[in-house]
């Protein structure tokens, strides 16, 4: 892999983390409201998985969503728009954080009922499979919408009908303030989901590459016509499960343990003794993602709001 | 016009059949609707005719298949998702109210959801308390979907397609009691309009506003009232959501009399929604207040007789007529 | 008698305390209700005081948790089920309207569900399309079940201990919009009756029939008709299953005029079946035509200024009470 | 075992047998009417299951729970008598074959939705299990049942917290028109259910020593304190799913290939090999069992149909 490349990864990655640490910021001043969860601590698995994927494949996601639709390119201002509800969001300002869409770059969502989109995934890769097409559909939801029926009844048609869906488990062993031995009768996500009859294993999603490598593997798999993978990614939210979470119920020598293990840290450490990171670059890269940054505030700030006339639009469809 | 003699289970096979001939974006996914034919036999024949990938078995997993519905509607197909009994909805019903009702607006006009939902309702077999609901008139509270209900042979041949060309999603609800129903259809019917309800008889004296099985249950009460020389009117309303409120409203000016006739459970039915948008729009035409003949609130019971005292009868529509006659009289 | 101040959220904190402490059949079940407090703190430190055995994390399974809260009711236990959010309780309907809701009479009366089960519903917390929905008035069609609304600090006290006691299933929303209301309360409150509705406010020119959120809205409206020598009748119905019809009728034989306010969707909502029996029972007292003021029917928009316009607001009140006493001037 | 045991057995399967093969008659004759699910053929699983229970255990069954409900000692006479619809039967009239009920024996049904069953039985051994019981509550369901979210859930809520259930899964290869492989992408129920890490294994349904062995050793490792157990009970209907089944669906070669495993000719041959089945006894067997029959279809016959007028009751408890 070239270093060019893992630049590209470090440069996505920190995206990710800029944007969502100044979203905390501006949801203290009030310009963003509603629900916000954060996934600092997890950008490689986003990162990772999105990186192995064509732009036109499908991604569904959940509410923790904003790092999936910025690795899908999402644009950044366009995410900030919708965070603070103007109509230049990706989803006219309608959904705020949990419900980002974007049809033309094939983002799905933006689901806030949990497991609600693991169907909709399958869906998806049926409507390609009747098609012909082995093109991939990954969905991403976490350790606890594996507790979910809707979970396992997907898995059993996706894998039934072996339809070329990607399922992203991102583990990061919290369900809200519900660890996951309190969640599963049985821990071991890739071995339970293995016994549905479709590939399946664990990932270290603290680090990109490993990721990005598994992730590659998955839709080679998918593409050549061998049905669904389940990639169980083990990684770790640093920050609380959403702004209303005094997270309690978290042991910090644990919370600091896993930040050992940033997976931005990590990547810059590893291109460091690789002489991969020429001096400035990195402070290029976030000089470069603080102007994006900036941009992308101007345009939120700059957004239209949504006519009151207008409610009611979009229940259904205009009739033209 | 030439006509054939059908049944309301053949209209219904014919309409989905057409749907796969003329679309090959449609496809019929459910439980048992292909080795099987269908649970009610109403996509009998259909597998052989068009392979299993079109005509597909799914698990016992109500969830997981109509939410995949909606995923393939999102996908670009035109899905044709049938459950069992409106009972069994309720397992799927999270990804109803929450996906298919939402996403169009949710993603501020991008995600169209292009589905279509098939299930039986009603009572009337025997079959008790947990399958023999009728919640179409409850499914007509959410917005962002359609509700239909075909009542004649007519709308059970037309209202799939319409349907399916509808880019929302629209649950189309087959009351399980008239699918036997014989009678003549006009070859030629292809499609039909969904958004305006029909009067079924026309009549002077007092309005009777219906839908799906007990449509039959008003017409014959309407043909008993006309014996003692009372003439009711009766509509079909065809869809519940969105209701069409100008012909109800229409009608109901004309004969200052309304009654409103629902297998569903009074408290919260579609009769009540009814009653109120009728006061609401037309009180100082009413002679009397807006009758309402529904379902006793009651799991229904196995027993022949339990269960036609729980449903609404001729006599029952007859006696509300004369009620409103009467009190206004 | 004494008081204390408090808020509704300690109220209901108050309220499952003591019926841990007074029955020790009593257990609390629910995603995040030990460790993490409850999601909006309603269980804080009740994990502490009661143990993990009484104060039972969930797994994320509603249909299952739901269900395994009938079967231990039916073992002999009071279980209190608390869902978080009504949007999630679409994923559990299949228990509480096919098993809950049927068991008794499909066992021919042998078999109690003395369940309870919790969950906030309601807008205003800018929680979008999937977390905003007020499905309560929709629950109240199902017989076999109870669904009561606490809107004051004395029954968000009250209300769960008579809902233990009681041998069939209820089902109690909280507002979310109302947890952090401040008010005083008497110390001695332990619990309330939940069979009849409330006249929170007397008056003699119209009735406001409402509960919940909405509570407060309708009194601020009626202060501000006040102002304009308009003196409003403000009902609170706190149960919205059964329907204390009586409490209903009374006021508005007294006021001639009534409005219904109600955070639900217009069409097939509480209103509409409330509005519907006004007119069955008392239409000849009536001097305008029922009022409804609900919801925009529309999955809720995340911005603040579209989610106030999509719920009832004072004004809306305001101006519904005027055109009602308009109308029949 | 003693050889009376084993007549006992056989016993209870024949009561089971006969008993459907005349509501197979009575429907025809319209005595019976709505849904009607025999069990014929699968007698081998109600029969040696419910014989390792003990009477005070709970039972939670389908809408095909004719067997579970006369194995369980529900009379024969009520059981006929909610067949009819008539107040003297077990459920009041009111449930009728897909709803027999009857609290003082611990059946808790007769339940029409599949899977729907599955969440009480976990309820039930939840409660026991708050009150340091490890008395066992037995869930029956199908092969399709497990496809649905709300087996997943239940095993994995039993599973996690300990609880005294099991798990019978009546695996009779068919889910109405739907054969085991076209509802599941692995059809190893046993193997898929061992993942959730409770005890599973499959056993001969066919053969009721075979089940009956199974069920005693899981209830024993219940009784222990063990937790949930699950059991794949390989089992075939005989006659069609309900009487509105034509059974296309089936190839008759493999109905006939089954019958060869009848249940209860297997015991019968397998007793007399063993010379523990004299002359006559089988025929002393199928006399008491039609004499049970005649007597319990006369009680039905005169059972007294409930009033209209109580149509109501039982919606909500009465209150004294
Ligand atoms: C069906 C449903 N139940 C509960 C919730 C509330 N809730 C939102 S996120 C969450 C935890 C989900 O955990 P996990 O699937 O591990 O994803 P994570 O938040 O850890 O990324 C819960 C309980 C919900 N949104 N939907
Ligand atoms: C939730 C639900 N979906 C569908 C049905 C219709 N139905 C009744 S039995 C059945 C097949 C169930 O198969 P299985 O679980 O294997 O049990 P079996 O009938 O074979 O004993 C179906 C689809 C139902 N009753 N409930
Ligand atoms: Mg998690
Ligand atoms: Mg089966």
């Amino acid at each position: 892999m070239s270093a060019k490349h893992r630049l590209e990864l470090l440069r996505q990655m920190l995206r990710i983390r800029r944007f969502e640490e100044r979203c905390a910021e501006l949801y203290s001043a009030a310009k963003i409201r509603g629900f916000l969860h954060l996934y600092v601590g997890e950008e490689a698995v986003a990162t990772g998985v999105i990186g192995a994927l064509r732009p036109d494949e499908p991604i569904v996601s959940t509410y923790r969503e904003h790092g999936h639709a910025l690795a899908r390119g999402v644009p950044m201002d366009a995410v900030m728009a919708e965070m603070y509800g103007r109509t230049n969001g990706c989803s006219r300002g309608r959904g705020g954080s949990m419900h980002l869409f974007d049809a033309d770059r094939h983002f799905y969502g933006g689901n806030a009922i949990v497991g609600g989109g693991i169907p909709l995934a399958v869906g998806l890769g049926l409507a390609d499979a009747m098609r012909g097409s082995h093109r991939v559909t990954t969905c991403f939801f976490g350790d606890g919408a594996f507790a979910e029926g809707e979970f396992h009844e997907s898995v059993n048609l996706a894998t039934l009908w072996q339809l070329p869906v990607l399922f992203a488990c991102e583990n990061n062993h919290y369900a809200m303030g519900t660890a996951l031995a309190r969640t599963h009768g049985q821990t071991d996500l890739a071995l339970r989901a293995a016994s549905y009859g479709l590939p399946a294993w664990p990932v270290d999603g603290m680090d990109v590459l490993a990721v990005e490598d598994a992730a590659h593997r998955a839709v080679e798999i998918i593409r050549a016509g061998g049905g669904p993978v389940f990639l169980e990614l083990r990684t770790y939210r640093f920050r609380a499960h959403s702004m209303y979470d005094p997270d309690r119920y978290r042991d910090k020598a644990e919370i600091e343990e896993w930040k050992q293990r940033d997976p931005i840290d990590a990547l810059v450490a590893r291109m460091r003794t690789d002489g991969e990171l020429g001096d400035g670059d990195l402070e290029a890269i976030e000089r470069e993602v603080a102007d994006e940054l900036a941009r992308a505030e101007e345009a939120a700030e700059a957004g239209p709001w949504e006519p009151v006339t207008d409610l009611t639009r979009f229940v259904y469809s205009e009739r033209s | 016009m030439s006509t054939i003699e059908t049944t309301y289970r053949e209209a219904m096979r014919a309409a989905i059949r057409d749907a796969l001939i003329r679309d090959d974006r449609v496809f019929l996914m459910g439980e048992d609707v292909g080795r099987y034919g269908g649970c009610f036999a109403v996509s009998l024949g259909l597998l052989e005719e068009f392979g299993s990938d079109r005509v597909r078995d799914t698990p016992l997993s109500e969830s997981a298949f109509v939410g995949a519905g909606i995923g393939a509607a999102l996908g670009g197909m035109r899905p044709i998702v049938e459950i069992m009994t409106v009972n069994f909805s309720m397992l799927a019903l999270d990804q109803v109210v929450n996906n298919a009702a939402t996403l169009l607006h949710m993603s501020g006009g991008q995600l169209n959801v292009p589905i279509v939902i098939r299930m039986t309702t009603g009572a009337g077999r025997q079959l008790a308390a947990q399958h023999s609901h009728s919640l179409e008139g409850w499914y007509a509270h959410i917005p962002g979907i359609r509700i239909v209900v075909p009542a004649t042979l007519e709308d059970a041949r037309g209202m799939l397609w319409t349907a399916l060309a509808d880019p929302d999603p629209v649950l189309i609800f087959e009351p399980g009691a008239l699918y036997p129903m014989k009678g003549q259809l006009d070859e030629s019917v292809r499609e039909v309009d969904i958004d305006r309800a029909a009067i079924r008889r026309p009549g002077r004296d007092a309005t009777v506003i219906t839908y799906g099985a007990t449509l039959g249950t008003s017409l014959a009460a309407a043909d008993a009232l006309a014996g003692e020389g009372i003439d009711v009117e009766v509509i079909d309303l065809r869809t519940l959501r969105p209701l069409d409120d100008a012909t109800l409203l229409d009608s109901v000016t004309r004969t200052h009399r309304a009654v409103v006739v629902d297998e569903g459970w009074r408290t919260g039915s579609i009769s009540a929604e009814i009653s109120a948008r009728i006061t609401e729009q037309a009180f100082y035409d009413l002679d009397a207040p807006v009758e309402r003949v529904c379902s006793a609130e009651v799991p229904m019971p196995y027993p022949k007789h339990l269960e036609d005292a729980a449903l609404p009868q001729q006599v029952d529509v007859v006696a509300a007529v004369r009620r409103s006659i009467g009190d206004g009289g």
